[in-house]
């Protein structure tokens, strides 16, 4: 299989094929290929060159109808939903267009929506806008309209990133069932553990090629040769040590609330510690997050920085005066303008430092700034004239970060820092994160349901549930098997 | 240098496409008609630039923000007639020196200030009330023109003073005052964009406001700012009219407001917001100045001038798209 | 109730009902059936002109030049047999023809915003400009004051005619059941047909509705056939609505924005759909009623103007009142659950 | 060589302006001289008239005969027309400055009082009537409308306007502001036209009110526009001046001050109306305006 895009090779050679009750994954790092494949398989793109065989019958170009026709079914990376339709007709519109009836059945659409959501345990209410929902909830979405149609294999681009335990758990089940009737998954994750505990088979890829086919069977493969494969490299596990330096904390809240999300919420956060906090969809944790950087005002309690009290943030700019940054938790649409250039994101937080006379940009340095922050982190294949949305993933997230620390701040939030991150990706921003606090003394907040990358990032660990804090833990005092039992409990 | 420039502008395949573009207009224009390269010609192009290119620049501010301002060209007529009703008497009672300065500069301030009104209302309903864009600025458009029509009862206001009447066709250097006035708003506009913070971010924000929001940029004063420019920029283009017809009038150049549009998406303004660039603004502003005079120096009918403005407009976005094809199959890596 | 709060098109229906009311009190006449005719009137082409652009705009897009094609296209037809002497063809003729030409305009369009890949709102203001001096330079500038006999008597087929208490008459006119009958055709369209939710799907994220299997470029170019053909009934009606709007090319240029009003504001408050035919149809009215009654409300005219903005502002910010009011509804209603 | 003439009307690409290009054409005809015409299309917008006259200047034209929708726009623009050795002649202008002669049909205030006459006439001098103009800002229109005003004030103390002027922009307009006026005063007699898009507008809602006979209905109209209305009967009689016959002669005087001829009062410029001239300081007035009825709507098939 073969693929370019605009001459660079996407697809260089893939060759991988999957069984029937077969749960294969397809791992690799961000940008080898993994969603074009599935895309090209779909139909979605045509390929160049190459063969596909489905159900043995060979195929030169395929249409996204042909796909669906032969029962492929795919839950896409960025879920490809209609945010201005109700969730009941996301959910059926591929059996609707499939169907090919000229009249729309309502009531049958609702009803079956509405028996797909009980199946998966999902509660809402069917006729909500999607364009309303939160990203976990878009993504039970799609994965309700893939397994809503009977399909013979089913594709799953990291289907569980926005999602928490016990649903990834009950994804898992759904999966297994469907395999016993026969269909194949075909599974995209970057989280091994996971991978591990649905796989039966494994494809590796790299730079558009597969590296590594393991055959149905062949027994689990531990961690550390799936990071070989995947990267050509070795990384070992590290946690973050925490020595203490102040006195005052950098950020105390003391029994922050806010109606309908979090009550009561007491914490303190020093220089050079970093905090994980975790928890179930719902906890508050995005709500707590979103609170401390202004973007949404407490309805009570109030937030100590330095010692000092200021009351509750009101807005961005309360949060920004005391050096607060946030990295939030969708990168697409609320850290990065993907039209703009990666020179130019990176700048966005500091521009207004560099305001000098007459509200003139000190430009020489401000230029200067930004060729600093460009280069204080590796982003292989950077331009930085191009647009953000030339960069895959992990190296979006990373421009994220940039654009904040290039502001110096001394309390760092960021909500989910590695959602969709491959395992490189993931470790070299872990490793700035360490280094964040452990060299600049700087206080951060994980906000996060990847356990293994809170036991890599943090000192300390708070669950939420039900908008409070139900348990604190030191990190050297715990598990990553126990943090998770805590927080689904 | 180089790499210092697309340090802001990105790729600059835009300014060499309208570039190529103006240079060939100019040069079928000289061909076709050899009085077009007469001084007489070109100075009464810069007499005619001014009016379209001021409104194009609100217009682009604007659309750099995201939005649309369609209201540009009755509220340049409201300050205009503001200002006229200020210097009107002041001709009728033959003030000078100091009191017909101070009337001048009273009368300036007045329309500037009637620009800055209605472009904050325009921003303030766009920014706090959540309307959108197209539809704010057609309500106010219709009510400012309303006020104007109220205020004049629907006639032209004339008769401003002749030293204020004088800088309307007077030249310095061979070129306009109103002309210089043009060159001057876009400098400044031009300084605004890439040299200060509110020109980076105004562009940010029509790129993705709220990206924004959570990189904690007031969107909401920024929007108000845009339009703002929008407003004041408008007033000045009504104090440039007035200067040169010695009229102000309700419905002065309402056709301008689709030109104005016309001319800020030629010169690669995107009307979603995030791109504008000053100097493809200009070239825009030139060929179709150019087409336009062009046309009417060979005794041709208007039409033509409708009908080659959108034909252009159509040929610029042929191109890209012609050339990303070719790229495409050429299969260069560049984007 | 909860329900009719909740339908998206309250907050218009609310502001139709107030302005309804507040113009009935200051001159009663407005409320009656005269004055209802009259509006139907009225609206019959703006209502029609605004199912294009609504069309149009489900697919997440912008015309500028749906006007000047529906202009253009009933212009053409009746340059043609006015000039070559078919003052008798049947009504249906005139109609095909006009629609043909305004098929064949809208599929220009097609070409170059789903073909071509421009951005809908320049490719057809450039079309719009294009078309307008084209038309001039080319094809003629004059008006036609003879039309064909069927399309004068289908203009002044009246199906009522009903009298002020002041004894003056107001009829309304035939064409008003075609304009209705479009309305209800397309409402089915797009509400119960897989053709309609795939416009859209299509509206709401394309390749989202590529991968769904949707052949996008072929509903395209079903939907611009579709703008087309309304287009077309849009142009004759309004050139044979009683002889009154004689064809002349620059014709109806200029309201592509009203239509475009029109359409958001019949959007409501917190309508996610891009546009929805009974939406469409308030927004019409509100609009058509408020400038078709200001002088019945003794609106002396220096201050029209300034009043319809006024009223369009107000109608506007009120809007996303009621949007912002469900926001802080819902939060609430979260929070006791 | 002849001499090179820009006509510079209003609007192009409308009846009236069509209809002058056809004198410009007569002239160029007779004469071997160029006319072109050139202005804005459809919206009659003085900015872009502005600019023509601009270009016209920089072509370097013999001659521009302008029809300003507002006189005091194009002063200074003409005045670099006067700078620069170009004769302009204006109609419709009265009052404007800028001009070697300004041609005009008629007086504007009389003509004005000439329509309140042919509409006393059809309302037996008593009863309210409404003055519908193009636009509000229309200069000229503005004077008829005051000249018809205060004729009626001096010689018809029964008459009354119910309502101050109101809009017509296109006939599709006038018929929707006619149709509200008669609704909401039904007392009303009569309706003024200024625009030729006026009359028959208004004609059609007075036929559908049912009002046909009762309501006069009169103004500026073209026959080819009121046929219709003047065989039903609607419009009895409405007036207007021969746009052609205007652009022909604005051309041949235009000629006649290029050949640097004397103009003086009494002054022929060969053209129906124009054939003796008042010459008053430099404004030339015609005897130019044309009632039509029924008897002689066949002469004027445009
Ligand atoms: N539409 C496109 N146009 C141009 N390049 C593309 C396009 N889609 C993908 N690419 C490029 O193709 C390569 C493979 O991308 P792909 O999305 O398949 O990666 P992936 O393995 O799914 O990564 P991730 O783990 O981040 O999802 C990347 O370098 C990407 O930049
Ligand atoms: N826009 C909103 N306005 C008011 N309340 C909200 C809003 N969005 C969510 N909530 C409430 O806030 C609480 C937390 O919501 P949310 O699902 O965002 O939690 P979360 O902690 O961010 O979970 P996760 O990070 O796993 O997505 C819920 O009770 C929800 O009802
Ligand atoms: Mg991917
Ligand atoms: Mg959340």
């Amino acid at each position: 299989m073969y693929k370019s895009f605009y001459g660079a090779m996407a697809l260089d050679g893939m060759n991988f094929e999957i069984n029937e009750g077969e749960i294969r994954c397809l791992i690799g790092e961000n940008g080898c290929g993994k969603s074009t494949m599935i895309k090209v398989i779909s139909g979605f793109h045509p390929f160049d060159s190459g063969e596909l065989y489905i159900n043995d019958k060979l195929y030169k170009k395929i249409t996204p109808a042909e796909s669906i026709a032969e029962g492929v079914q795919v839950i896409y990376q960025d879920f490809s939903l209609f945010p201005n339709m109700t969730i009941a007709e996301n959910i059926m519109m591929y059996a609707t267009v499939a169907e090919g009836r000229t009249i729309v059945r309502w009531k049958k659409i609702r009803e079956k929506a509405v028996e797909i959501l009980q199946r998966v345990q999902f509660e809402i209410d069917p006729d909500t806008y999607v364009s309303k929902l939160n990203v976990a909830q878009k993504q039970m979405v799609a994965i309700c309209r893939a397994i809503v149609q009977n399909a013979r294999l089913l594709i799953m681009d990291e289907p569980t990133t926005a999602l928490t335990n016990r649903e990834v758990e009950r994804l898992f089940e759904i999966v297994r069932r469907l395999q016993q009737e026969g269909v194949s998954v075909l599974f995209v994750s970057h989280k091994l553990d996971e991978i591990s505990e649905i796989c039966d088979s494994y494809t590796i890829m790299r730079n558009g090629k597969n590296v590594f086919q393991s055959e149905k069977g062949d027994g689990k493969m531990p961690r550390e040769d799936m990071v070989r494969y995947m990267t050509g490299k070795k990384f070992t596990s590290e946690t973050h040590v925490y020595v203490k330096r102040d006195s005052v904390p950098a950020l105390k809240l003391n029994a922050l609330t806010l109606d309908g999300a979090f009550e009561d919420i007491s914490l303190s956060l020093y220089k050079g510690e970093v905090l994980g906090i975790t928890g179930l969809l719902g906890c508050g944790r995005t709500e707590l997050a979103e609170t401390l950087f202004g973007l949404r005002q407490a309805t009570g309690g109030n937030i100590d920085v330095s010692g000092k009290n200021t009351g509750v943030f009101r807005r961005v700019d309360d949060a920004l005066k005391n050096n607060i940054a946030y990295v939030p938790e969708d990168r697409l649409t609320e850290g990065l303008y993907l039209e703009q250039s990666i020179a130019d994101n990176v700048i966005a937080r500091i521009v207004r430092n560099y305001a000098g006379k007459c509200g003139l940009l000190r430009m020489k340095a401000l230029k200067k700034k930004q060729r600093e922050v460009l280069s204080s982190m590796n982003v292989a294949g950077m331009v930085p004239k191009n647009p953000a949305s030339s960069l895959s993933g992990g190296n979006q997230q990373k421009i994220v970060l940039m654009k904040w620390l290039a502001s110096e701040p001394d309390i760092l939030i960021l909500n989910c820092p590695t959602v969709g991150v491959d395992v490189g990706a993931k470790s070299d921003i872990h490793k700035i994160i360490r280094d964040l606090a452990r060299e600049k003394g700087v206080a951060v907040i994980v906000v996060s349901n990847d356990m293994y990358e809170i036991m890599q990032t943090c000192n300390r660990v708070l669950i939420m549930k039900e908008g409070r804090i139900s348990k604190e833990l030191d990190i050297r005092d715990t598990t990553m098997d126990e943090l998770e039992l805590l927080a689904a409990e | 240098m180089k790499k210092e420039k697309s340090f802001w502008s990105g790729a600059d395949r835009d300014v060499m496409k309208m570039t190529v573009i103006t240079v060939l207009i100019f040069v079928i224009m000289v061909s076709m008609n050899e009085k077009f390269l007469r001084a007489s010609n070109l100075t009464s192009m810069c007499f005619q630039l001014p009016e379209l290119g001021l409104y194009s620049l609100a217009m682009m501010m604007a659309m750099l923000s995201g939005g649309i301002d369609l209201s540009v060209v009755s509220t340049g007529n409201l300050a205009a007639i503001s200002a006229a009703l200020i210097l009107h008497p002041a001709a009728e009672n033959e003030v000078t020196g100091g009191v017909l300065f101070g009337c001048v500069i009273l009368a300036v301030l007045a329309s500037l200030a009637v620009g800055a009104l209605f472009g904050f209302i325009n921003g303030f309903v766009i920014a706090n009330l959540n309307v959108p864009p197209m539809l704010a600025t057609m309500a106010s458009q219709t009510f400012i023109k309303g006020i104007s029509i109220i205020v004049t009862q629907g006639k032209s206001v004339s008769g401003t003073p002749e030293q204020f009447v004088y800088f309307g066709s007077a030249t310095l250097l061979g070129i306009p005052y109103t002309m210089w006035l043009l060159i001057v708003v876009f400098a400044v506009t031009a300084v605004l964009l890439y040299r200060t913070r509110f020109g980076f971010e105004v562009k940010m924000v029509g790129a993705n406001p709220k990206t924004s929001h959570f990189t904690g940029m007031n969107i909401k004063r920024i929007y108000i700012k845009a339009y703002l420019y929008s407003g004041i920029v408008s007033a000045i283009c009504g104090l440039a009219i007035l200067m040169r017809t010695d009229t102000a009038k309700a419905d002065y150049a309402s056709t301008y407001v689709m030109q104005a549009i016309l001319c800020s998406v030629l010169g690669a303004t995107n009307p979603d917001g995030g791109t504008a660039k000053i100097s493809c603004m200009v070239l825009s502003l030139l060929s179709l100045q150019f087409l336009s005079s062009g046309f009417n120096m060979m005794h041709l009918s208007s039409y033509f001038k409708e009908f080659t403005w959108g034909l252009l407009l159509i040929a610029v976005l042929s191109i890209n798209f012609f050339t990303a094809y070719i790229r495409q199959k050429r299969g260069l890596h560049k984007a | 109730m909860k329900k009719i709060w909740k339908s998206s098109q309250f907050a218009l229906f609310f502001l139709l009902a107030a302005a309804i009311l507040i113009f009935g009190v200051i001159n009663p006449d407005i409320l009656s059936a005269a004055s209802l005719y009259s509006l139907a009137r009225t609206c019959a082409v703006p209502a029609i002109f605004a199912l294009a652009i609504m069309v149009v705009m489900i697919l997440g897009e912008l015309d500028m030049s749906f006007c000047v094609i529906g202009a253009f296209g009933s212009y053409a037809t009746m340059y043609f047999l006015t000039s070559y002497g078919y003052m008798d063809v049947p009504l249906i003729v005139i109609f095909l023809m006009s629609i043909a030409v305004s098929v064949a305009l809208q599929l220009v369009n097609w070409v170059l915003i789903d073909r071509m890949k421009m951005q809908s709102f320049i490719a057809t203001l450039g079309m719009q400009t294009f078309l307008k001096g084209a038309v001039l330079a080319f094809i003629g500038s004059s008006y036609i004051y003879t039309l064909p006999t069927a399309a004068v008597g289908f203009g002044s087929t009246y199906l009522a005619t009903a009298k002020y208490a002041s004894g003056v008459e107001s009829q309304l006119p035939a064409a008003i059941l075609l304009t209705l009958a479009m309305y209800l055709a397309l409402h089915i369209v797009l509400e119960h047909t897989c053709f309609g939710r795939k416009l859209y799907a299509i509206g709401g994220d394309a390749d989202a509705a590529k991968r769904a299997g949707i052949s996008v470029s072929h509903i395209r170019f079903s939907a611009f056939v579709i703008v087309g053909v309304i287009c077309g009934i849009g142009g004759v009606v309004h050139n044979s609505l009683g002889r009154c709007s004689l064809p002349m090319p620059t014709d109806l240029v200029g309201q592509e924005l009203n239509g475009i009003a029109a359409v958001v504001l019949g959007r409501g408050a917190a309508q996610q759909a891009k546009g929805t035919v009974i939406g469409t149809l308030l927004g019409v009215l509100l609009l058509q009623f408020i400038s078709n009654n200001l002088i019945m409300i003794g609106v002396p005219s220096y201050y029209q103007d300034f009043v319809t903005g006024i009223i369009i502002f107000v109608g506007l910010i009120s809007q996303s009142y009621q949007r912002k009011g469900r926001r802080g509804k819902l939060r609430k209603k979260e929070a006791q659950v | 060589e002849g001499y090179t003439i820009a006509n510079t009307p209003k609007c192009i690409g409308i009846s009236w302006w069509d209809r002058m290009q056809v004198g410009n054409e007569r002239f160029t005809e007779a004469t071997g001289n160029e006319v072109y015409q050139s202005g804005p299309t459809g919206d009659a917008d003085v900015a872009v008239q502005i600019s023509s006259i601009e270009d016209a200047i920089a072509s370097g034209v013999d001659a521009i005969t302008v029809i300003p929708s507002d006189p005091s726009a194009v002063e200074t623009t003409l005045a670099k027309a006067l700078d620069n050795d170009i004769v302009v002649i204006s109609h419709e202008a009265e009052g404007l400055e800028n001009t070697d002669y300004d041609l005009e049909a008629f007086v504007n205030e009389e003509y004005g009082a000439h329509m309140m006459d042919l509409l006393a006439e059809q309302m037996g001098s008593e009863g309210g009537y409404v003055i519908m103009m193009g636009t509000l800002t229309a200069s000229s229109h503005q004077q008829w409308t005051e000249g018809a005003i205060k004729r009626q004030e001096e010689m018809y103390p029964d008459m009354y306007q119910v309502c101050d002027p109101v809009e017509g922009s296109s006939q599709e307009a006038s018929y929707n502001a006619a149709k509200e006026v008669i609704a909401a005063y039904p007392e009303i007699g009569g309706f003024i036209g200024c625009d030729t898009n006026n009359p028959p507008g208004i004609a059609m809602a007075v036929e559908e009110a049912g009002k046909s006979g009762e309501i006069a209905v009169t103004g500026t109209c073209l026959v080819s526009q009121a046929k219709d209305y003047l065989n039903s009967g609607t419009i009895k009689t409405f007036t207007f001046w021969d746009p052609a016959d205007a652009g022909e002669a604005m051309c041949a005087l235009a000629v006649k001050v290029l050949d640097g001829e004397t103009i003086e009062d009494g002054i022929n410029l060969g053209v129906d109306g124009y054939e003796a001239c008042t010459v008053k300081d430099n404004i030339i007035y015609g005897e130019a305006w044309v009632d039509v009825t029924t008897d002689n709507m066949g002469d004027y098939d445009f």
